[in-house]
């Protein structure tokens, strides 16, 4: 079986001045899925470059089977990569660019003939093997390079956005596949991703980074249900954050109040300990915030926006309370629904049970 | 053939030759250096090399690594050669020897002898020419009133300032030493009615074939093969500029002996006038005329009408004096 | 857990670490850089170096005489001035004539390329020497080009085109030509065709996206072929000294005279030091203004201390790039309006025949040979009678046939050589922080910039001392030390605009170093590297001086012969064996062509 | 005010044999915001460049005002395109790069500071100015492409996924800027995505691409409500498709029956007429499918999985029919939700009025 676990303790990566990121350490399992999620040049791309070799670090080690291998060439290293640009050979047709690690291993030619034609079906790109990366689409090239990384099935795969270029549709097919070689040959894989949908269906944990740091690492129900921190919460899902106080802690969770409101209610805790007294953010989920016509919710506010978003129709309140910020609330979309008039006073009313409270320490 | 490229040269009977290649090559192969080993058994290469080979001569000694044993070279090469504090040629101390006895003392040196003999002259097409006077001298070149034409000159000092001195009409006897500051002077009269400065034997050739110069100094070879190639060109013998070519052996060369029993064979008359067959050699033997048909032997640079009224080159002027006229030949063409 | 057995890292074992790989990354470099400059250092800087010293050491101990007689008189200056003239003309109109046929052959499709290329290297497999020939029998006043007039009614006297600056600047140009536009062409090829285009959505008219997207994209190739022909055309002299007049002088000839004719070796160094300070000093003022540092890579730190001087240049550069894009869209807008329907994807025809244009006037010495090597009448315009006499002797005389097997032998030695040694270097030069970049650049150079008499004699005394003078090994050292500034200079062109990404994805395949260079970076720099070995074998394939004295004259070069057969008597010989090697290089490129198409057709 | 309406007519385009670009005409009004959706290869990417001018249609017209400008160069066409591989010019700065389309228009150097100025503003990179593209990560170069087009803002804009590599946080931002672009400047956009929600949310209208050809075109409630083809239905959002026959329609909808089942349904068309006893697919969007514990609804099945992608907890479903496929239903994430079991039978129903008929002419 061909699987390795990772672990990187305090590696650093600067570019002159500018720390692309921060000393960081992460340990991966044997087989693990892992998810590195954060904003554009949050140091996802220079983090998986320092553990395929492509990029020295400052400082810090990478251990691949305890073995420290920071200053092993790439190549030694058994370390496959899907690059963010792809990085197809261009001089080399679309079967020769997957047969090319093949070759580098000297697999015989009939198995290296195989097992391309399998990496392109894969991929469903089989009528394309004779053409050059030039010619094929965005989102050809980028299956291509999938397909190159995923044919010699190496021990860790590190891959950079490895379906961004692809549709929906497309996506989910290729999703279940990278899970079918995750899941059948216990790849260790460490997967780069905008798609949060993708962050959360796919891996076993996420690593959420922040400016060249991470910020919370954990199970997608760790992060998108106890985020640590209000970037964790506005980062990963849409989220209404609303500022209260809180009043008291018990075992089952928080007495708290709403800023400048005299109605105490309840809250879950984010798994981190609070004080009486303490002022904290509490998370809504948009699809959590229910809309009620009749005035009887916690809050109420005006209609300003309605939208389809495929499944989900949002619909975006101004609270009657100026110094609060826009809410969102989502419900599933029905083309029977009874549409909703824009500027309509309505009442907004969520579950306490899904009324997150989080420290208000660091904000974004 | 791997021969050719195995290190300079095998041990044993074998002396290297440079001579100055293309036909000189043809010739002396055929009449020399086949011959000679034939009658000896010594392998005799001729090897060409660029003109004045002084130093790659000074090298081979200098390293002991004898490329070549023997040259054939110059008057002023040999002086280059032997006078500053080491002499990179040996003597060959040939001078009783019968058959190079017979070589007038004025072709010969301690450390050459003398074996052919070349000349400056002037040539001029005779279509441009027709139904005039056509010069005759340096004097007439000079003249660009009543011999209008196209003129070339060599851009080099080297015979150069002689035809001056003589196209200022400086007897040919007093020529030596010339002077210098006189020579510019006569330089300049002509120097704007010269159209082209030529540097290459060839160039001289390939313009008197096509007409491009009507008249020109040069060396006597040229338009000799212009005449070949059937231009309509004639040679002035008259006041011809000569120098001399040598069999010159260098120092410390472990086949010195070998050498010499060559070039006493090279030295033969009967052989020198063989060269005629391939081109007009400058025959240093004067006995050697003896062998060559008349419409031949007219052409030899050393052919008694031919150099009687000739100028022999002093190699001692120009090797005290051709740094400073050089420098000063380059100053002036570019004013 | 795992935890427990990771070995644990003490900060000591760091600094060893960091140690290790700067003692090793030491080595990567001696092993890259190392053979060239072993190469240089053995058969240049030693032997040039100790001729050069003779310039202030005489028997009597140190001196400056010679520096003073170079100063004492102004001819030096003059003829060095004269010499820069020329050679900047020459690299000038080289860019500027080379530029757009490397840009139409970068643009059209394989076969086309193919084609296109066989003109421009067409004038490689003729001699220099019969070049020059050919040019004096073109432009002569009874000479093709004026006969050409005359009949036409042109002129009525025969216009004089030979012997001047002009003539010599075409002879010079038909010469380095080819090394400009392959040297360009090599950059070409890798730059992103998309830009420009993105360029036009931007609202960039032709003259604007090609002045300031694709030229500055182009500009470490231009810098390249410009450097190049540039220190290549200073030691031209026999060229001008056939093409020219009165006036053009190459300081090269002043020294040859010296060493040849007065062997006075100490003003020979002391002018030849002169040559290599001036071209040091234009060097390093091309370094200021168009930056070698594009050249070597250096360029990604200049954010970080902004030199005071780079910022105006930089400035004045980008008016000027913009001032030649409204310009040339005033003129194309000027021009006839062109076919509505024409393919943006396409060069237009003004570029086409322009290119085609140059490229026969470049290819006229070669085709003339042709209806010379059938005549009686010598090397003269028209060609009289017919005859195959010519080349019954060529083909008849082992000389000519052996001294081409021996030049191809040699060159494709020094190309390999060259090629072996000089790319490493080139890599070293582009992909690493080695200090001192613009000092190495100058030195690989230098090679180029001494006159080769120089390097010849130098040489000679080396090779006579290890018993290498007439053997092939030698001869190919020789010429090698002087095509390898041709492979490092475009190799590094070339590497700059390299994408260095995908060695990274090689590497992380599982390519080792050597397989990604094998399968990755040379394919992909293919033609760069075609360009470098083709320059190393037309270096040496051209090469008289070094051939002359590193032979000893025991075994004749191509080259060798051809001069040869022109010392005493000129036959169109030489222009039946030109037509020869005419015929052969169009044979076979013809059949690679062929073959190549086969393999592309399966 | 910059804005231009775009005609295209039977434009065509072929790589050799390959038909990138089947005849395709469309018509796209001034100020319209329309969005090229379609699988990976259809060819949105190519009717851009030969909209731009980039690329030579084999035939076929474009217009812009009415204007021909089919043969006209890119550079006179005033239209603005954001490339899917960035293009930006390596060898100047960010500064420079976005700078350059001011440059070109001879804006005066104050004010072309002003606007690269605010450009950079607009994508959130400020401080990256003076960078060179090589030394940002893969989400700033797209940015910087996007700020580099609209600096200037042309008449009409095509954008090749223009947020493809950013974060849904900043995604979202962006969308809001490009919307508002859009609707200040009341520029004609073209809009390539692979994102389903962008392109439902900011699209006047989507036209639907594949295989070189417009599948649908049409708003965004069109063609997520009235699917004219199974094609429509699978691609844009999820959708549950069962196979019926249409027993009846009358004014309000279709009576219908699932396949080899007696009881009859009620189901709504999309718009096309349809006959009785013709076969039809039945589309029920995931979000409409409720799942009951009890087993009084139309279908029943067995859980497969569960799965939480953000908002949306996705249950899948084996129907007890074998013949029938995987079947999906969403509804929206709670902590507090009580879990289903894996294997558990559960009831599937449905209202009628979220039940659209499509014709079952195409497949997939
Ligand atoms: N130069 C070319 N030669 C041959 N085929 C090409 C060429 N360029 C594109 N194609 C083909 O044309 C088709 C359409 O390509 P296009 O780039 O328009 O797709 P796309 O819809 O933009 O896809 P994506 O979403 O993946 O970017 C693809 O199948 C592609 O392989
Ligand atoms: N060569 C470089 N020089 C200077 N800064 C750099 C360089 N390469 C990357 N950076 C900076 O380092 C930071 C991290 O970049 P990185 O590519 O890791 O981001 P990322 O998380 O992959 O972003 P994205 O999601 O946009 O791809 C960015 O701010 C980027 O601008
Ligand atoms: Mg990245
Ligand atoms: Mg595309």
């Amino acid at each position: 079986m061909t699987s390795s676990s990772l672990r990187v303790k305090g590696l650093t990566k600067r570019y002159g001045d500018f720390v692309a990121l921060a000393p960081t350490s992460l340990d991966v399992a044997k087989g693990e899925f892992l998810t590195l999620l954060g904003p554009s040049g949050s140091g996802k791309t220079t983090l998986l470059s320092l553990i395929a070799g492509l990029a020295h670090p400052d400082e810090g080690h990478i251990l691949v089977d305890d073995a420290d291998v920071t200053h092993s060439p790439a190549y030694d290293r058994d370390i496959g990569v899907v690059f963010q640009n792809y990085a197809l050979f261009p001089h080399m047709t679309v079967e020769d660019n997957i047969a090319f690690p093949l070759k580098m291993r000297k697999v015989a030619d009939a198995d290296l003939r195989r097992r391309t034609a399998e990496a392109l079906e894969t991929v469903r790109l089989p009528h394309v093997a004779k053409r050059y990366p030039r010619e094929l689409s965005g989102g050809q090239q980028q299956r291509i390079a999938l397909a190159r990384c995923i044919v010699y099935r190496p021990a860790i795969i590190l891959m950079d956005e490895p379906l961004g270029a692809l549709d929906k549709k497309l996506r989910d097919q290729m999703q279940l596949e990278i899970k079918r070689i995750h899941r059948e040959l216990g790849t260790t894989i460490i997967y780069v991703t905008h798609d949060q949908e993708e962050a959360m269906t796919m891996s076993d944990r996420i690593c959420l980074m922040n400016a060249g740091a991470i910020e919370q690492l954990g199970t997608p129900e760790d992060l998108y249900f106890r985020p640590q921190s209000v970037f964790v919460a506005d980062f990963l899902g849409e989220s209404n954050l609303l500022s209260a106080t809180v009043r008291q802690v018990d075992a089952q969770g928080l007495d708290i109040v709403l800023a400048d409101q005299a109605a105490p209610s309840r809250a879950v805790g984010n798994g981190a300990s609070f004080a009486a007294g303490e002022p904290i953010k509490l998370m809504v989920r948009p699809q959590n915030l229910h809309v009620e016509d009749a005035a009887n919710g916690k809050l109420t506010g005006r209609l300003v926006d309605v939208m389809i978003s495929g499944s989900m129709t949002r619909l975006y309140i101004a609270p009657e309370r100026v110094d609060m910020p826009q809410l969102v609330a989502a419900y599933p979309t029905r083309s029977s629904a009874a549409p909703y008039e824009i500027g309509q006073l309505v009442s907004l009313d969520w579950n306490s049970a899904d009324a997150v409270a989080i420290r208000d320490g660091r904000g974004h | 053939t791997p021969a050719i490229w195995s290190p300079s040269r095998a041990a044993g009977k074998r002396i290297v030759v440079r001579d100055d290649g293309g036909i000189y090559t043809k010739a002396y192969g055929a009449v020399f250096y086949r011959p000679f080993t034939d009658a000896t058994g010594i392998e005799v290469v001729g090897v060409q090399a660029n003109a004045e080979p002084v130093a790659q001569i000074k090298t081979m000694v200098d390293t002991k690594n004898y490329t070549w044993d023997m040259a054939k070279i110059s008057w002023p090469a040999i002086l280059l050669l032997t006078n500053g504090s080491k002499v990179y040629l040996e003597k060959h101390g040939l001078e009783s020897e019968p058959v190079i006895k017979s070589i007038p003392a004025e072709f010969m040196s301690p450390y050459g002898v003398g074996t052919n003999v070349y000349t400056t002259v002037l040539a001029y097409r005779t279509d441009a020419f027709k139904g005039r006077k056509a010069p005759q001298s340096w004097a007439d070149f000079w003249n660009v009133a009543e011999f209008p034409g196209r003129r070339a000159v060599r851009k080099h000092p080297f015979d150069t300032i002689e035809e001056a001195l003589m196209g200022a009409g400086v007897p040919t006897a007093q020529v030596y030493p010339c002077d210098v500051d006189k020579a510019f002077a006569s330089l300049d009269k002509i120097k704007s009615s010269v159209a082209v400065w030529w540097t290459s034997g060839a160039q001289v050739e390939q313009m008197l074939i096509s007409g491009e110069i009507d008249l020109l100094p040069t060396w006597v070879s040229r338009p000799q093969s212009a005449q070949a190639a059937g231009a309509p060109v004639e040679i002035v013998w008259n006041q011809g500029i000569w120098g001399g070519d040598n069999w010159s052996i260098l120092a410390g060369t472990p086949n010195a002996d070998a050498c010499r029993e060559f070039i006493k064979f090279a030295s033969d008359p009967k052989r020198q006038a063989a060269l005629t067959e391939y081109f007009p050699a400058g025959l240093t033997q004067p006995e050697a005329f003896n062998y060559v048909k008349p419409e031949l032997a007219k052409n030899c640079p050393t052919y008694p009408d031919n150099i009687k009224a000739g100028l022999k080159i002093d190699a001692k002027f120009w090797f005290d004096n051709q740094a400073a006229v050089i420098e000063r030949f380059n100053s002036w063409i570019l004013a | 857990m795992a935890l427990a057995k990771a070995p644990a890292i003490e900060p000591g074992q760091l600094r060893t670490t960091a140690r290790s790989r700067a003692r090793s990354q030491a080595w990567t470099w001696a092993a890259m850089g190392g053979p060239l400059v072993l190469l240089l250092v053995f058969f240049l800087v030693y032997p040039v170096g100790q001729l050069l010293l003779l310039s202030i050491y005489n028997d009597s101990g140190f001196t400056l005489a010679p520096y003073r007689q170079l100063f004492a008189s102004a001819v030096y200056i003059d003829v060095l001035l004269i010499t820069l003239k020329i050679s900047l003309a020459t690299t000038l109109v080289c860019v500027v004539v080379g530029y757009p046929i490397a840009y139409l052959i970068s643009v059209v499709g394989k076969d086309r390329k193919a084609t296109l290329l066989f003109w421009v290297l067409l004038s490689f497999w003729t001699s220099f020497l019969v070049r020059a020939f050919a040019w004096i029998v073109l432009l002569g006043r009874n000479g093709v080009i004026n006969k050409l007039l005359l009949s036409l009614g042109i002129i009525s006297s025969p216009a004089s085109l030979l012997f001047n600056f002009g003539s010599v600047l075409v002879g010079m140009v038909n010469a380095l030509l080819p090394l400009a536009v392959l040297t360009m062409l090599s950059v070409m090829e890798n730059i992103d065709r998309n830009l420009p285009r993105a360029a036009a959505t931007l609202g960039a008219r032709p003259g604007m996206a090609f002045w300031k997207i694709y030229f500055p994209l182009s500009l470490p190739g231009v810098a390249a072929a410009g450097i190049m022909v540039f220190v290549t055309a200073i030691g031209f002299f026999i060229v001008p000294a056939l093409l020219g007049g009165r006036r053009e002088t190459m300081i090269t000839q002043l020294i040859i005279d010296q060493v040849q004719q007065t062997l006075n070796w100490g003003f020979a160094g002391a002018i030849s030091v002169l040559l290599l300070i001036v071209v040091l000093i234009v060097f390093v003022a091309y370094d200021r203004l168009l930056g070698l540092s594009t050249m070597t890579g250096a360029a990604a730190p200049r954010r970080a201390a902004p030199s005071r001087l780079a910022d105006p240049v930089q400035k004045i550069g980008d008016a000027v790039l913009t001032l030649l894009g409204m310009i040339s869209d005033r003129i194309i807008l000027a021009l006839p309006s062109r076919r509505r329907d024409r393919n943006p994807e396409q060069a237009g025809l003004g570029l086409q025949a322009f290119v085609w244009t140059m490229l026969i006037i470049i290819s006229a010495p070669t085709i003339l040979m042709i209806p010379l090597s059938f005549g009686t009448g010598g090397l003269n315009w028209p060609p009289q009678g017919f005859t195959l006499h010519w080349y019954e002797t060529v083909l008849h005389s082992p000389v000519w046939t052996q001294a081409f097997l021996r030049s191809l032998l040699v060159g494709l030695g020094t190309g390999g050589l060259a090629m072996l040694i000089g790319t490493p270097a080139a890599f070293l030069l582009v992909r690493s922080n080695v200090p001192g970049k613009a000092a190495w650049l100058a030195f690989i150079l230098s090679p180029i910039v001494v006159p080769r008499m120089i390097i010849a004699v130098g040489m000679f005394y080396v090779f006579a001392r290890m018993g290498l003078v007439g053997s092939a090994f030698g001869l190919i050292l020789g010429h090698t030390v002087v095509a390898v500034p041709y492979v490092v200079m475009t190799m590094m062109a070339v590497l700059r605009n390299y994408d260095t990404r995908l060695d990274h994805a090689a590497q992380s395949l599982g390519a080792r170093p050597f397989a990604t260079l094998r399968h990755i970076t040379f394919p992909i720099l293919g033609a760069g590297m075609f360009s470098s070995f083709l320059f190393a074998f037309a270096t040496s394939f051209d090469e008289l001086t070094i051939a002359l004295f590193a032979t000893g004259g025991l075994n004749a070069t191509l080259p060798k012969q051809f001069w040869d057969e022109v010392t005493l008597q000129v036959s169109p010989v030489i222009a039946a064996v030109s037509t020869c090697l005419f015929i052969f290089m169009g044979l076979l490129i013809f059949v690679a062509e062929r073959l190549r198409r086969r393999a592309a057709a399966r």
